[in-house]
């Protein structure tokens, strides 16, 4: 009848985990080890070239190429973190703001923003990269991520599957779903909370009294973790370490990234009805990419090599979103099912004896 | 009586702004409808002027928003709650199909629930996925709710203030395309257009019967025909549920031929149900089967082909082409 | 192929055996599906001889099933969910129509969804609240998913295996009432029937369109009719999306008219569907307006009075005796 | 930035809070004191006519006068103390198996039986002992709850709402939005969950891998507390305290009370499919009714009226299932709004319509 009830190994640590201070320097106590050098090279770059695409896509926004842009300006090292900790064989589950984490999956920036720019709902291929398209109903692509995972485990494969949520999700029943069905399944899934302290215009107060988003494990039997979201050496060490317990057999993991988010909540958002322009300033003292950089203190010529890439990743973002694709209007039936219906086929029919009417009149 | 002119947005805000000041009961909450005043500013101010008691944000749950609003309808309140958009009700469903609807009957009328759950619907505003659902047919095919829809900022003041007034559950669907719409309103209580369909031009040679966003396009295909000499009658279904079968058959006996416009998927939807009452009622006054025009039977498609999925001035006019004019 | 004499249920639970058997992929999960064999004993035995890695018992949430399903069905596996009763699928509805609908579309049809969610549906055995919803018009209303119902074992068996089989995701609706009919079943695959309605009883005065719950009853009317000297024609739709178009519209044509009979509530229901595309179609041809008995648009009512709910052989005669005989 | 962080005062005790032992004793290092003399007597009285009610209504099923029963023989303690602790202004939101909780708090229970009896859904007047309707979809009734007492609050009234759940009805999303509302809007609402180790079939082990059911306050930032549910000495103490500090503005607690369901789920359900007859045994020798009279010894002209007064109800409840009610056809369209749409009007009139004539023919 008792159950064991020890929930010690479940809760987090008092207080996120940070190696790299805000001030660029290991902090005194780590709990940890530094990731190695190459490692955190890896991520800088991955970091530069994330700021620029965020910034790239807010520009175009404004042109008018695309038609709204969640933006991770602020959160890079979280989604960075959470494509670098994976194995070419493990599922990434990104929701809207984590392009950048899709990207870092190898996903093609253009199509990464095919869904933004409104020529179709997912740009890439899941497969070529195991990114799951971006989900825009919250946190429902939660308990796919257990799917993907225990299908995997079903037939012995060492898949571990990363699954991104925000803040505001995890209030979702989905969220809470997909938790418990992981552990009781013990599926290989790490569950990323980035909590950047809003839910569009709602702060984290009126979203939970919980101590904090990882303390939401216990309840599940799966252990929490806090960690800095602006120290990408912490997320890379605390998400290496649950992926690599999950590949191991440990069951799921949750950890909740403390993080920011500097912009608003899309282009179409006005954050300052909702927050003090002091709040964000304090955060840019926080800078995930500043942090790194003066940390691993890049040469001059480094940088620029870096930026260089990173403008080059730009460059093809504007000319693939600069190009207009003349969507195919057959497209519209043709994935509906695998083969259309009857009923599709007439209307698909009928659209296209309109249009060719239409034609003939202009 | 006073009147304004105001847009539908700000129309709709007022209906909330005077329904909370008449009646202490009134209570609004969802996501981000306190400060911020709602993604589409519906909201706007309510929290400032009436206290967070009264409008206030929750957490990020779509049955839990409609579950506790249905704790506080039990309980003497008078909960008007937002869903953000369309898709982002359906997490309510359980809560919607299974508690607001049925408590009522459940009970033999002991519980009432008088609560709107308010839902920007459908598209035109070139949204991306799961913020563009034409959602009606769900709530409509679910007996015990009221489902509504206004075309118009006057409609829209005071159909909001009648749902709130009602005894009982109301889901109100606002046409998001039409929120910057603008019109002089009509302040107050007064309006029982909960029910009651309405003429929006007269019309002699067939019946275009359309409501909420399709009613603009139904009006605007209207003049078109005109001008081809062709006379188009124009019918706001305006109340789903219940249904005004009285005016609706009236306009169709009136002309022999009809049209259904509406903007969600046709199959199973609220077009099949007035193509299927009207016929039953009127089959020997009309010329020809009436029409669909609706969307297609595919998911809501990508900003970049959505103008093909929603009907058209052009797809009204084949339609009333194809009523079988020979016969006449 | 061999035959054997089974009761719906036991063909159903075959279907599954079979396709289990046949394809590793096939995975049956949902509550009390495990050692119990569900509550009406359709997946009796799967866990003892599959496996639990095969046929497992889930945390109690539906949208939790559904979801983990999507993301298997993602992942190489062919889930089979069970959802207990069909309220009981509400809390998955965001799932269903988000996600299990729109995933294919959503990514081109790089990711199909060959998943089959089983529902025991609709009423006539006495069930309290919630366990006798007749809900295939939200998903009929759905673009995406096939939505399927068989009214007879053989049906039962053919149309699950093809639903496995199927790449797309099938909505299988099982007329609960039914799960004791019992028929010599023919084993094996070979069926198409999803997207082909039957003719199961041959008539030439008028076409009773009919599907799951209700064909038996209106087998049953027929009968009677005959014995007054009417001869009906009875159609099994079985497949309401993809629908069968063809068959069923020859059908009407063949007598002119038709009464279309289902559980549901009518209000924008499948029965309205049915009304509105085969008149669209069938105008000319029919010599009165087609009828519907439906569900009345209430809630399911009590035990004690389902009986006054259901569609019913007077109810269905009654309405054949609507249809205008005087103008034959 | 950083939460507190703490959760030392969220979790609950390491074992159940047990007052009176198994063996009618009360234990000897018991964390809180005994409730009084007359609280016990008061629930001896509840749980003698509560075991009654379960055994009646058991019979009345296989008489065929009630259509189904999910009977609480064994978990009596949990709904009698759920009751007991209540104040008249409270409420209380039971499940299909908390008939007894609804009869303690004033409801005719042949009132409560009508729903499985098949006359109506609900046969009681919510309002009149402020007790909801029996909830059959699992968890949606907590929301509900935590409406009723944040619309009490807002008014500044005093009432404390009891939402019952099963251990199977924690997983579903509902839950985890019900609490966490409630945690946010610091509602006033006791949460308890009776684990009776199984929801129908599954046993605790496939619902849930969290070290108990009361870890998962934490989450929310709700404490937690788990009791022997067997115990009414103990049950009594811990939801009493509850309830106390829900109305003293203490915001919502968790509880969860081990029990056992000693019947099948339903005189549906076939229990020799997933538990072996010697594990329900072993619960027969923690039975809540002897546990107390061993305490209470009470004698034997008490014992035979409290007997004879239960035997009242059981005869009440017989005479009321077995009087045939013919339900009103018209009651079908009275109720769906609060007047009747012109379609239901329509509807109505057929159907008096269609059975007049059909009376006519007999
Ligand atoms: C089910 C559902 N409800 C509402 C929305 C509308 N919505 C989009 S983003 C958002 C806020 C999400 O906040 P959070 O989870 O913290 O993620 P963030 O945007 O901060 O990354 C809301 C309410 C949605 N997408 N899905
Ligand atoms: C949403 C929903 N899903 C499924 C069911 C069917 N069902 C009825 S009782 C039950 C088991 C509930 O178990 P638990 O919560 O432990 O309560 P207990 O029956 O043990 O009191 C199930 C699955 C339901 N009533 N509601
Ligand atoms: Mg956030
Ligand atoms: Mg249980």
């Amino acid at each position: 009848m008792d159950m064991t009830g020890d929930a010690d190994h479940l809760l987090p640590s008092d207080s996120p985990v940070t190696l790299i201070g805000t001030d660029g320097h290991p902090v005194a106590d780590a709990s940890r080890p530094l990731p190695d050098d190459a490692e955190l090279r890896r991520a800088l770059a991955s970091l530069i070239t994330a700021r620029r695409l965020n910034d790239q896509a807010y520009a175009l926004v404004r042109q008018g190429r695309l038609a709204v842009y969640p933006s991770s300006h602020g959160q890079e090292a979280c989604q960075v973190a959470a494509a670098q900790v994976l194995d070419d064989g493990d599922w990434l589950f990104p929701t809207y703001r984590d392009t950048v984490a899709a990207v870092g999956r190898g996903v093609d920036p253009v199509e990464a923003l095919t869904l933004l720019k409104g020529d179709w709902h997912c740009g890439w291929d899941p497969y070529e990269h195991k990114v799951a398209p971006h989900a825009t109903p919250l946190a429902t692509q939660l308990p796919h991520a257990v799917g993907v995972a225990h299908a995997a485990r079903l037939r012995g494969e060492s898949t571990v599957v990363m699954a991104l949520c925000g803040d505001g999700g995890t209030s979702e029943g989905d969220f809470h779903e997909a938790l418990n069905f992981a552990a009781v399944l013990r599926a290989p899934v790490v569950f990323l909370i980035q909590n950047n302290e809003y839910a569009i215009s709602v702060p984290l107060a009126r979203q939970t009294a919980a101590p904090s988003l990882a303390h939401k494990g216990v309840g599940y039997g799966i252990p929490g973790e806090r960690v800095d979201g602006n120290d990408i050496a912490a997320l890379l060490s605390v998400l290496g370490e649950a992926v690599a317990r999950a590949r191991d057999g440990g069951g799921p993991q949750l950890v909740e990234a403390h993080t920011y988010r500097m912009q608003a909540h899309t282009n179409a958002d006005d954050a300052t009805r909702y927050r003090a322009d002091a709040d964000v300033e304090a955060w840019v003292a926080r800078d995930p990419i500043t942090r790194l950089k003066t940390f691993l203190a890049p040469g001059d010529s480094e940088m620029a090599a870096l930026h260089e890439q990173a403008e080059k990743v730009a460059e093809h973002v504007r000319d693939g979103l600069n190009r207009d694709v003349e969507p195919d209007p057959a497209d519209l039936f043709a994935h509906v099912y695998a083969e259309p219906t009857p009923q599709l086929r007439e209307q698909a029919a009928q659209l296209a004896d309109d249009q060719m009417r239409e034609g003939a009149l202009r | 009586m006073t009147h304004e002119k105001l847009t539908m947005a700000q129309a709709l805000n007022r209906a909330l702004r005077d329904a909370m000041t008449e009646d202490p009961s009134v209570v609004v909450f969802g996501e981000d409808v306190g400060p911020l005043g709602g993604v589409f500013r519906i909201t706007d101010g309510l929290t400032a002027d009436f206290g967070e008691d009264r409008c206030f944000d929750t957490p990020l749950a779509e049955s839990g928003i409609v579950g506790v609003a249905v704790g506080m309808a039990m309980n003497g309140m008078r909960p008007v709650v937002e869903m953000q958009f369309d898709a982002f009700a359906y997490p309510a469903f359980e809560q919607i199909v299974s508690h607001v609807a049925k408590m009522r009957n459940r009970t033999r009328g002991r519980v009432a629930l008088p609560m709107v759950i308010r839902i920007p619907y459908a598209g035109g505003i070139g949204g991306v996925e799961h913020h563009c659902d034409s959602s009606e047919a769900y709530y409509a095919h679910t007996p015990g709710l009221h489902v509504v829809t206004p075309s118009t900022p006057g409609d829209a003041y005071s159909m909001l203030r009648e749902a709130i007034a009602s005894p009982d559950p109301v889901v109100f669907l606002e046409p998001k395309k039409l929120y910057w719409s603008k019109e002089e309103v009509e302040l107050g209580r007064s309006s029982a257009a909960i029910g009651r369909a309405v003429i929006r031009r007269e019309g002699t040679d067939a019946t275009i019967i359309a409501y909420g966003p399709s009613v603009p396009v139904a009006l605007e295909a209207a003049e078109v025909a005109d001008r081809e000499g062709r006379s188009l009658q124009v019918v706001d279904v305006r109340s789903i549920v219940p249904f005004d079968d009285e005016t609706i058959c009236a306009a169709v006996r009136s002309t022999g031929r009809a049209v259904v416009v509406a903007e969600a998927a046709g199959f199973a939807s609220v077009a099949s149900e007035i193509v299927a009452r009207v016929t039953e009622r009127c089959f020997h006054s009309l010329a020809a089967p009436i029409r669909r025009v609706a969307g297609l039977d595919i998911p809501y498609p990508p900003p970049k082909l959505e103008h093909l999925y929603l009907p058209s001035v052009d797809r009204i006019l084949d339609a009333v082409d194809d009523l079988q004019w020979e016969n006449s």
